[in-house]
């Protein structure tokens, strides 16, 4: 082996293997690698998503056609739903930030299996394909929305299969990135990283792996029976045979609520690793955070009626799950308070990171607390599938992971390209955004109490106000996404390079390492004594 | 919020009050806190961090007080929707049919509405069927909304309408194509009135004055049971085959596994209505017709076949 | 790079990939429950037209088969390369037998309009319908599973003749063994569920 | 990884527990034809519990496995019949 390709001292950028080109990076096994394919893999698909979005909102700024017919608006959310939960938010933070960062927060290599973790990545992107190919082939793309409900997605006459099927195997890829995290957590850690050592964005990462591995297979067998159901006529869930359709949302729910918190989770890690470093203070109250991390993810697998509370369920189950509803809360709301704390007496250096951040905690708070109003029974009848759950779930998804998603970014950005950002252009492009999301999706919550049903192209008059507030939004947010984009794109590629291990001082093992760091991370595994936010000397 | 017109608009909007008026308690005073810290903390500030690991006391405080708090919400959510739950036994009993995409009510007497009409300040007790897919039935103005499952027996909803006027009436369960226009209105009525109109059983048969247009009256009936959601006047196939140019053509069907023509004539639309799945039109799919036995009646299904007919003029 | 080699880490992911599939059959018994508790009699009914003595038979050589499986790893940790390949095959054998009864099985119920949309099942009501609908999915995810470790044995019967898998790194027969006793475990429910209702 | 706590079934075991499974089943078919109302879904499934947690114990070696193995087994079983007990809170009232 050459010098200049010694695994200890050259980029894993740099680094050369067996295979050059665009293969050194589709079948290397390094996590590091794995993670910059997830992540462009994730802003293709998202641009996409995004771009569904705008269409939607557009076509919703005036009563009546605007710009598409109700086949082309039922086809436009469902797949935006489906890239945008399927293939963004549920793989995202874990699939790009842990598999760059895991390994090298806890003091490994690797994970504990990379052949299986390259695996996922390409049980993903053929998920991905598979899910394409409903738009082109058979008879019109799918029009079910996101959730399938029985009887209609094996009514409907359009494509649903391909769909159904493609989010299948990306379920599948999601369980072996939660059993290879779970692993290498377990077995890989650096000498004397006890338990509590951790730091907090693996502890995230844990949690939302035990999720992944326990909530994924169900929807993994609900996929299948509404495949069985289509293909060939086997009556589970239909009920001219005699199936209950409302069991179809049991079962849906028993993945999909677990999910939002595999989605919400890591996004809580990665700010309860900004905040402390920004504040140049340790963390308030770790364990707190660990042990509300894991509250939720028990938790969290028990309340998945809340979806269902004007389905037709019994009365003593509704109130069985608004009650644990209101449980779930609780450990976020522990979070809030400890970050905010972190910050009490701290020494706040204001960087775009430290932005989104704080950011993040306003609108998430925003969406936590209107979840609080769906989980009341009284009020979720009236706001049950109205524009009020539309607007919960984007504060809390699209403000909450997407949020997380900006504030690692940018965060890690220098360590992961070793080259820097414009940290104006970024600040700029953090402001449009925040003003234009606010916007887009404050008016929603006036128009679900006014009574406006989501999932629908057209709407009375009456609604007419607060859509056009929300559509002109869109439009004033994407034009900050494209300037935060603009600047990390370029940047990525002819930015300031920098070889500083340690731009915003953090004190976790990622910034001890080289920027970008060396094929095999460390030259030699770190011992560890100290917790891990030891800002005090 | 949407001005309410029922007997649960208290209830629910206590449980609104309630919530929200906490959860922006604790909004704006967390996020008045992000600021303070953000100016006050602020590295020019205050350079020197100082180092706190956490506080147990605290930790206890702020589990203890926001269980307490959502405690309270659960309460309220529980109290505005129990009686949601308490179907009284008597009232005005009216049965709610859901269809893609459109809704009908059967009264007591045989009435069948497109619209739902109710008198005020008397118990109305609706029984939720869906024929196809999952609906759901939103009035707003009285904060109910219960989905419409397709074989889930004795499932009722009721409520009591305490002012006097029109209100909308969605479907906000998603069904497929024109689930945004599934949509109604009721009309609360002065009891008398209402029973006045419950009464007048003249407009279940409809009056045919002589020399009124019968293809007219065809298409207005076609118009408001909502088959044009499904069948086009232009050619174009949306999911049934196009109304245009069909009467006097062959069809070619599939009956019983076997494929055959037939002519497009009077017995076969009313084959069509009440049996749809009898003879499936070759290259469309059967069970996505549901018939409409019962909800049209024959005298109905002559008006219907006149509209077809002027077509071909 | 060097490859490190960890068994332990091997054999926890296998056992975590075993949870997924536990709670993936899981939720079909979610289903099963859900719907004998709303159909009692039709599911008693519709179990009887099983043959349960074709099911006791599976259930009997899927045991033993376990046991074969047990055996090899037992002596390949004895060094005795050819006894355990002996076992796989026996392993081998019976889940090809297993599959073939299946096979038989599923052939008489076609025979009788019993498949999935058959026109006998449809005449008869919703609970029977829903019986074996579920029957049908849940042996036959479950047929597929032998499949895959029919697969699986033959690739480590091909390991063991290289020499690949030895006294001291069977990580793979491991696995595959646990998979086995998987498949085993999720019949020994599957079993008295639809075979065994009086 | 080290092997020296690996822990050797022998074959006498094995064949014991095969033994033990196969009378459990021979039980079980048999308690079955006994008309006993609900207790026989009820014995069929303790017996059913019974040859799963033995299979689990020695086929699957998590008698000599770590604590860990077993905690997780368990939790896993106790998840699950979580779910179906909140999932019958809606199916026993309807
Ligand atoms: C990231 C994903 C995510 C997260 C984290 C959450 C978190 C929560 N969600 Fe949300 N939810 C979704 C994603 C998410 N949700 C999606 C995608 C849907 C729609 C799916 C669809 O139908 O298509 C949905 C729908 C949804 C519904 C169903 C609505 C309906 O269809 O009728 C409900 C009902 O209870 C609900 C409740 C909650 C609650 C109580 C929380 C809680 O966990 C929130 C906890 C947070 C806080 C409480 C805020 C922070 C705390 C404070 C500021 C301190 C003060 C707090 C107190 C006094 C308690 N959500
Ligand atoms: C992550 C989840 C996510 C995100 C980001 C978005 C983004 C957007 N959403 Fe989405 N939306 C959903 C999840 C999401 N949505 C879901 C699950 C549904 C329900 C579907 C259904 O009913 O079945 C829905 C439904 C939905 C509707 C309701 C349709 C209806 O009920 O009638 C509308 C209406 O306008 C809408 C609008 C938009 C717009 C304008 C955007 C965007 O255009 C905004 C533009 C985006 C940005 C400015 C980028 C932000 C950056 C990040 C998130 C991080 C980047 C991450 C990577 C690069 C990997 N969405
Ligand atoms: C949910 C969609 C839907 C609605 C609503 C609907 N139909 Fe249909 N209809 C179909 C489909 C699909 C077919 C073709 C399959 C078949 O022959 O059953 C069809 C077939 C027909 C036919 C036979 C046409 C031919 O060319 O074979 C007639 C007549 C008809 N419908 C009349 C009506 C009338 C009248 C109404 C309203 C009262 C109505 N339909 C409402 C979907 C619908
Ligand atoms: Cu009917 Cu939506
Ligand atoms: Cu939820």
């Amino acid at each position: 082996m050459s010098d200049s390709n010694n695994a200890h001292n050259v980029s894993y950028l740099d680094y050369k293997g067996q295979y050059k080109g665009l293969s050194a990076w589709i079948f290397s096994t390094d996590h590091k690698r794995i993670g910059l394919l997830y992540l462009y893999t994730m802003l293709a698909f998202f641009s996409v998503g995004a771009i569904l979005g705008l269409l939607m909102k557009t076509e919703l700024i005036a009563p009546g056609a605007t710009i598409m017919g109700p086949k082309a608006y039922n086809a436009l959310f469902t797949l935006h739903g489906i890239i945008m939960i399927f293939i963004i938010v549920v793989p995202g933070l874990p699939a790009v930030f842990g598999n760059f960062f895991l390994p090298i927060m806890i003091g490994a290599k690797d994970v504990a299996f990379p052949r299986l973790n390259l695996l996922s990545w390409w049980l993903y992107v053929i998920g991905i394909l598979i899910v394409l190919t409903s738009q082109f082939l058979g008879d019109g793309p799918p029009d079910t929305g996101w959730t399938f409900y029985a009887p209609y997605s094996f009514q409907t006459p359009a494509n649903v299969l391909p769909a159904v099927f493609g989010a299948f195997v990306m379920g599948f890829s999601s369980i072996l990135t939660g059993i290879n995290f779970v692993v290498t957590i377990h077995r890989m850690r650096a000498p004397g990283m006890t338990w509590f050592k951790m730091p907090l964005f693996p502890w995230t990462l844990y949690g939302t792996a035990w999720i992944q591995i326990l909530a994924t297979p169900v929807i993994g067998i609900t996929l299948l029976l509404i495949v069985a159901e289509r293909l060939l006529g086997i009556g589970i869930f239909d009920p001219a045979l005699g199936g209950d359709p409302i069991l179809y949302q049991h079962l849906f729910w028993i993945y999909s609520h677990p999910a939002v918190y595999i989605m919400i989770l890591p996004g809580m890690g990665v700010i309860s690793e900004i905040i402390p470093v920004f504040s140049k203070k340790t963390i308030f109250g770790y364990k707190a955070i660990v042990l509300s991390t894991m509250a939720i993810a028990f938790v969290g697998y028990f309340v998945w009626g809340h979806h269902m509370f004007t389905s037709g369920m019994s009365g003593r189950a509704l109130y069985t799950f608004s009650f644990l509803t209101f449980l779930v809360a609780i450990p976020s709301a522990i979070k809030v308070f400890n970050w905010v704390s972190t910050m009490h007496k701290g020494s706040l250096d204001m960087q775009t990171p430290f932005y989104w951040a704080v950011s993040f905690i306003f609108v998430f708070m925003i969406g936590g607390l209107t979840g609080l109003v769906l989980g009341s029974l009284a009020t979720n009848v009236h706001v049950h599938d109205t524009h009020f759950v539309v607007a919960h779930f984007h504060y809390i998804v699209f403000g909450g992971t997407g949020y997380a998603f900006m504030a690692a970014l940018h965060y890690w950005f220098p360590k992961m390209f070793g080259r820097m950002y414009d940290l104006g252009w970024a600040n700029l492009g953090w402001g449009i955004f925040f003003i234009g999301f606010n916007a887009l999706y404050l008016p929603m919550f006036f128009l679900g109490m006014q009574g406006m049903p989501r999932r629908y192209y057209d709407y009375l008059p009456d609604f007419h106000g607060g859509n056009i507030i929300s559509s002109l939004g869109a439009w004033v947010m994407i034009s900050g996404i494209i300037i935060i984009f603009a600047n990390l794109i370029r940047s990525a590629r002819h930015g300031k390079k920098t070889t500083q291990k340690n731009p915003w001082g953090g004190k976790t093992l990622e910034w001890q390492v080289e920027t970008p760091p060396t094929l095999e991370n460390f030259e030699e595994i770190p011992t560890i004594e100290k917790g891990p936010y030891h800002f005090g000397e | 919020m949407n001005p309410g017109a029922s007997n649960f608009v208290e209830g629910v909007n206590n449980a609104f009050i309630f919530i929200i008026g906490i959860s922006l308690f604790f909004l704006i005073g967390i996020t008045l806190v992000i600021i303070l810290f953000l100016y006050r903390y602020n590295k020019k500030r205050h350079p020197k961090a100082v180092q706190i690991e956490g506080s147990n006391k605290l930790e206890v405080i702020w589990t203890i007080i926001p269980l307490a708090l959502v405690m309270g919400m659960f309460y309220y959510g529980y109290v505005g929707w129990k009686p949601m739950k308490r179907i009284p036994d008597e009232g005005v009993r009216i049965t709610a049919n859901a269809r893609m995409w459109s809704f009908s009510f059967t009264y007591e007497n045989g009435r069948i509405t497109e619209k739902l009409y109710v008198p005020v300040d008397t118990a109305v007790i609706v029984r939720l069927n869906a024929l196809d897919v999952v609906h759901s039935l939103y009035i707003p103005a009285f904060r109910v909304k219960e989905d419409m499952v397709p074989g889930l027996a004795n499932n009722q909803m009721w409520f009591q309408p305490n002012k006097v006027g029109n209100y909308s009436l969605f479907c906000t369960e998603y069904c497929g194509l024109q689930h945004s226009f599934m949509h109604t209105e009721v009309v609360v009525m002065e009891p008398a009135e209402f029973w006045e109109w419950y009464s007048d059983t003249t407009a279940v048969a409809i009056p045919i004055e002589e020399g009124a247009d019968l293809a007219l009256l065809g298409r207005q009936l076609v118009e408001s049971k909502g088959c044009l959601a499904c069948h086009s006047l232009d050619g174009s196939t949306i999911i049934g085959p196009s109304f245009l140019g069909a009467w006097g053509s062959n069809v070619p069907v599939v009956t019983n596994g076997q494929e055959r023509e037939v002519a497009f004539d009077e017995a076969y639309v009313l084959r069509s209505i009440y049996e749809p799945d009898a003879d499936i039109h070759q290259g469309y799919r059967a069970g996505q017709m549901f018939s409409y036995q019962g909800e049209i009646t024959e005298q109905q299904i002559e008006l219907i076949v006149e509209f077809l007919k002027s077509l071909n003029e | 790079m060097i490859e490190h080699r960890d068994d332990l880490a091997s054999k926890m992911g296998m056992w975590l990939f075993i949870f997924t599939e536990l709670l993936l059959f899981g939720m079909l018994f979610v289903v099963y429950a859900v719907y004998r508790s709303m159909h009692p009699e039709a599911f008693k009914l519709a179990s009887e037209e099983l043959d349960v003595v074709l099911g006791t038979f599976n259930t009997v050589i899927l045991l033993i088969s376990s046991m074969t499986v047990a055996m090899s790893i037992t002596s390949i940790q004895k060094g005795n390369k050819k006894l355990a390949m002996t076992l796989l095959i026996i392993t081998l054998v019976i889940a090809v037998v297993f599959l073939v009864n299946k096979y038989f099985e599923w052939g008489s119920k076609f025979e009788y309009g019993f498949n999935p949309g058959g026109e006998e099942l449809l005449q008869l009501g919703h609970g029977t319908i829903l019986f074996f609908g579920l029957y049908f999915v849940m042996t036959g995810i479950h047929a597929i599973h032998i499949l895959i470790g029919v697969g699986l044995f033959i690739y480590v019967l091909l390991q063991l003749r290289k020499d690949k898998i030895h006294q001291t790194d069977y990580i793979w027969l491991e696995n595959t063994g646990l998979y086995w006793h998987l498949v085993d475990l999720i019949w020994i429910f599957l079993f008295p569920l639809l075979y065994l209702i009086h | 990884m080290s092997q020296e706590t690996t822990h050797i079934v022998s074959y006498k075991t094995q064949i014991f527990v095969l033994l033990a499974l196969l009378v459990l089943t021979a039980i079980s078919v048999a308690i079955t034809r006994i008309e006993m109302g609900p207790f026989n879904t009820a014995a069929a499934l303790l017996i059913a519990s019974i040859k799963a947690s033995i299979v689990l114990a020695w086929f699957m070696h998590l008698k000599f496995e770590s604590r860990f193995f077993t905690v997780m087994v368990a939790a896993v079983f106790i998840l699950f019949l979580l779910v179906i007990l909140v999932t019958f809170f809606d199916y026993s009232y309807r």
